[in-house]
């Protein structure tokens, strides 16, 4: 089914562009379009996803959108790490509305790009992301930790479509993107791979032995993503297990390195469209961030690592996103 | 021996204000861990002796293995960390720098068994007791309530050897009183009873204790053992429980393979072959829910095992069990 | 079954030889390794594919990781480390990244048990089978000679899911012929025999075979299974061996606890209990000494196998064991 | 026994060296001397040892003995890791001879110096120099690899005394290390701490996790000398994953790092002697070796990582090792 032949490309554009400004939701624009069985539509915007660009301003308003309905979701279910998840989102938005070569009605298409959560416990911002994009329907996220849930604590590849392994313990992303790369690299394919993984969760050795071999294999269809929020679960990184400068430490290994902005979405789509920032060589992106972004109260705060506001909390904290939008 | 079940106790707090009483008055006591003051409830000890707290970060190979240098250096460390981790990703290290070295090291596993409930599969330990049982040398111990933690903590320090404490979160009520005294390798038998035993430790063994008054309702007086000690385990215990009542259930919030449970059958099949059933995890990665939602759901709810017994106690005898 | 108890084979042949077979057909099969080139003799399987072969350096859990990645980018990954260091150092990657994951990743164990002799307990991987066993959805393979290894990795190759292989460098003789077809799960009746039962598996099994001929020589017939799988367990066929003969000795290069008898004794207690020995590595660290040297000394030779056996046979039907 | 009290330094300072130059074999000569039932002059030996420095000359000799026992030994039991023993042994005899703080007729006195050979594979070696050190007979290194035998392929703690932990599988040694260092660090000790690694070693992201511990803590007590034969068990450590420049690494994880020929007992002795390199700062020192250094046909040959010699290789041997003597 080659939709694009049958479609001017910039028609499509156009059209897709214009939808997403009108619903500013995704799934409910996906719903919506289901129920009237537009199945053309659908499949033609879902693949347009993978061909045209967002605007900043687009990929900026579902970034607030994903944060309100996780904080939502965080809420209902009166657990998470909301701290790491604010702190990811506008990174999990930039890979999966901008640079993700995905199609979530092919979730094991085998040349897709591959992203990992290593940050595993941040599985909420990942649920919700994915929603959006269309691999799950929005109204799951209400069974997030109920019993039975597919969506556990922790993502599970078997269960939920678009996640590519399971984490939740910390430092296990990393070797896996390389057997990911790797894999490419052997099979001549194109595909890339990203891992996020946080800053504390760098303290794992497992992640140092899979530098080392990143670099010794070349693999510039690596990215690693660090989300460099300053904070782990129990105090600053700075004071638990100093890390930084974090760059020098991969440069040392072997590996090309830039800095960004880990809120701003151009920085980041600029940076996730680059291959590698040098031929043969993974490249690492240290995202500065901070934990809780978007909310006031628990910006840059260790105790909201995974503390659940309550009602109060909550209800200032949907008002601030909203008034954002 | 259980008065009330509805109070309900965090073993944590009973380990860290003991582990506190010993550091205060032995200043070679150090406390291990790794990003977790917080799941250990180490922040009081922490606010004590900062010094005294060594939080390597998350690295847990390096954590056990600066237990074990620590140890070297006349220290005695306890290193605390949520089970699943502690186990799972050192366990070379336990291995080799603490079991075959026989450093003085006292591995605490927190919110050991599906404590992490929701938090899924990466999170529960429920095969550390497998993990951890086939090493040499280290006595390995999951108490049952607030006083047999404090016993087994005071128990730790005082021992010259390596020690697994396996803890968890999730509440019990009192089950012992607390002027218990506990001794490491000896199981107790908290309930008499002739038709069948079950044996049960950590968070089972309230629940056990409840399946027994369950199960004299129906007429069958079943002897409950907690066996707070998996290694080494209480021979003499388990082979008077076989021969006298005949048929052994265990409870184990743990995979149904190589745990508590497993331990019994080895001593049984090859001293006193009785009819036996395992509960546990049934060799599954548990799906979303709470560890007592879980363990419900894996029949040990009181009136799951009071089944599961009621079941065995017709099979008493039998050759070939159905 | 055996002929010819003196041309002993090693193994780790069979098993290079079946995948560079397998590999030559099918472009998927890579080799992952730990600086284990040579002791995995994967030599001629690099000379062949030398991009194919992924060394990650001595990186146990980044080559389990990395296992993980192959197979998600769809290989099929054959990684290969000696034993010890591949489940010791790797066991939360083999959990989370392998089983619970479910990634087509092939885990070869090589050197198991104390095939690494007098290099010593770090070496040695007589813990394998209890740190994998309790993991949901791994198939777990110890096989006894080249014809099995053979089937055992043709069937880790075809098979959709995680496999360990559990290999030795031990000398073995032929117990199968050439043609023999390996089932994973289906225990293998190596001799019949109604007076009691043999179980065992990898370097074991010639052993327990040999053991059996001493037997008959005394009268007693005794039944030899060999139990390459170690899971899933061919229960129907410990269930059949139990009721049939009443007694079972099992013998494996592993600790007695948790391994192979467990297993096994998981399975009696529950559906047949009858008397049982497990024989293998005490609870105890080895001290210095050769595979073969160390298996003699723990009761493993062929006679002390059958001594073992003979005593078991006489408590046949006993209540209590001494 | 205050023996110090009794005795005028100078005077056994003298004694001792005289003693070393004539026998060369200080085993021999402590064996001698137990023989004539002149116990005090051993113990006095053995304390001097503690106090004062040997000269090149003297340890330099001492080395060769030891790798001419440590080849003996293999030799004999047809099997060992001939080819890392060989590389190390200069760093092992500058240690026990010059820098250790240590006493073998008390191997577990609280405020001795510690080491630990994480390069377990090698305990030959270790074996050959404590026996020379007076923590074992040499005659009990005919038993290596034995049934039963203490000297078992992996140093074991419980067994040999001088063994501070029992190593054998890589990437142990720096994490027991820094527990020494901080366990010194919390009593207010000054014993210092040495740990031997091999280069291929490093690769072990437990060393990482290490790495960045010792620096967050501060332990200018601890030292590692990396063993850097660029050899690993199956080839060159660049061609399987490349680690060089390691002092780099070391640098970016917040350590002092010196490099120094690891074949030169002069260098080795000097940069031992610092306490560290930079106050605050753990020290990685970088030896520079060969593999199977001192035999000719061995050294930076990958197969003799464990090779053991047939007969007129070992004749050879032998020989190039006692005409340098
Ligand atoms: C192996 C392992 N050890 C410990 C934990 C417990 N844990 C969960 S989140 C967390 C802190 C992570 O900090 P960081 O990587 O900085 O993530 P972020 O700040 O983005 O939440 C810890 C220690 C774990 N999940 N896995
Ligand atoms: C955890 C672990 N993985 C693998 C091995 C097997 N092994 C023994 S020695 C060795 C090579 C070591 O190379 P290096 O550290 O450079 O030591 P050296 O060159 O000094 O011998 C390997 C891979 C081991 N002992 N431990
Ligand atoms: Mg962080
Ligand atoms: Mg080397």
């Amino acid at each position: 089914m080659n939709i694009y032949s049958c479609f001017d490309l910039n028609t499509a554009d156009n059209f897709c562009q214009r939808l997403i400004k009108l619903s500013r939701k995704y799934a409910d624009f996906r719903k919506a379009l289901t129920d009237t069985r537009l199945h053309e539509i659908i499949c033609l915007y879902i693949y347009s996803l993978e061909t045209f660009t967002l605007d900043v301003q687009t990929l900026q308003d579902m970034a607030r959108q994903i944060r309100l309905d996780d904080l939502k979701t965080v809420y209902r279910a009166k657990a998470g790490h909301i701290g790491g998840e604010m702190s990811a989102i506008d990174i999990l938005t930039t890979l999966y509305f901008h640079t993700l070569n995905i199609d979530p009605t092919q979730p094991n298409k085998p040349t897709r790009d591959r992203f990992i959560l290593s940050k595993g416990h941040t599985a909420c911002a990942l649920y919700t992301t994915l929603a959006h994009r269309g691999f799950i329907e929005l109204d799951e996220l209400s069974t997030f930790l109920q019993p039975h849930s597919r969506l556990n604590g922790h993502p599970n590849r078997n269960k939920v479509p678009g996640v590519e392994t399971n984490t939740g313990a910390l430092g296990h992303g990393l070797p896996i993107g390389i057997g990911m790369a790797k894999a490419a690299q052997l099979s001549g394919e194109g595909w890339r791979v990203f891992v996020l993984c946080g800053d504390g969760e760098l303290q794992e050795g497992s992640n140092w032995e899979a530098a080392m071999a990143a670099a010794h294999f070349k693999l510039d269809n690596l990215t690693l993503i660090v989300d460099h929020n300053r904070l782990q679960q129990g105090a600053r990184v700075h004071d638990t297990n100093a890390l930084a400068p974090i760059a020098d430490k991969f440069a040392a290994f072997g590996w090309a390195t830039t800095a960004v902005d880990g809120h701003d979405i151009a920085q980041l789509r600029e940076a996730f469209d680059k291959r590698s920032a040098t031929a043969g060589q993974p490249t690492c992106i240290v995202a500065n961030t901070f934990k809780g972004q978007g909310i006031s109260f628990m910006q840059d705060k260790v105790e909201w690592h995974h503390k659940v506001p309550n009602k109060e909390q909550y209800e200032q904290a949907v008002e601030e996103l909203q008034a954002a939008m | 021996m259980i008065t009330d079940f509805d109070t309900l106790h965090d073993c944590r707090d009973a380990f860290v204000s003991t582990l506190e009483n010993l550091a205060s008055e032995n200043n070679q006591i150090v406390a291990v861990c790794n990003d977790s003051v917080g799941s250990s409830k180490l922040g009081g000890f922490r606010d004590k002796w900062p010094e005294r707290l060594v939080n390597v970060g998350i690295a847990e190979q390096n954590m056990v293995g600066v237990g074990a240098g620590l140890a070297n250096g006349g220290k005695i460390p306890f290193v605390c960390a949520a089970s699943c981790f502690l186990t799972g990703r050192a366990l070379e290290q336990i291995k080799a720098d603490v079991a075959y070295t026989h450093a003085n090291v006292k591995l605490c596993g927190i919110s050991s068994g599906m404590a992490y409930g929701e938090l899924g599969p990466t999170h529960h330990s429920i095969e550390d007791f497998a993990w951890t049982r086939v090493l040499p040398g280290i006595t390995i111990v999951a108490p049952a309530d607030p006083s047999e933690t404090k016993g087994a903590v005071e128990f730790a320090a005082n021992h010259d050897g390596p020690v697994f404490l396996r803890l968890s979160r999730v509440g019990v009520p009192n089950i012992f009183d607390s002027n218990h005294r506990f001794v490491a390798g000896k199981a107790n038998t908290i309930r008499p009873g002739q038709d069948l035993t079950i044996i049960a430790n950590g968070t089972l063994t309230h629940r056990a204790f409840q399946a027994a008054e369950l199960l004299a309702k129906q007429g069958i007086e079943a002897r409950v053992i907690n066996m707070a000690t998996l290694s080494p385990i209480d021979i003499d215990t388990i082979v008077s429980a076989a021969t006298e009542t005949g048929a052994i259930v265990t409870c184990e919030e743990h995979s149904v393979h190589g745990g508590l449970g497993s331990a019994i059958a080895e001593v049984v099949v090859q001293q006193c072959p009785v009819p036996m059933k395992i509960l546990g995890v049934p060799g599954v990665f548990a799906p979303t829910g709470s560890a007592n939602y879980l363990l419900d759901e894996f029949g040990m709810s009181a009136t799951g095992i009071s089944e599961a017994a009621h079941q065995l106690f017709y099979n008493k005898g039998k050759k070939r069990i159905a």
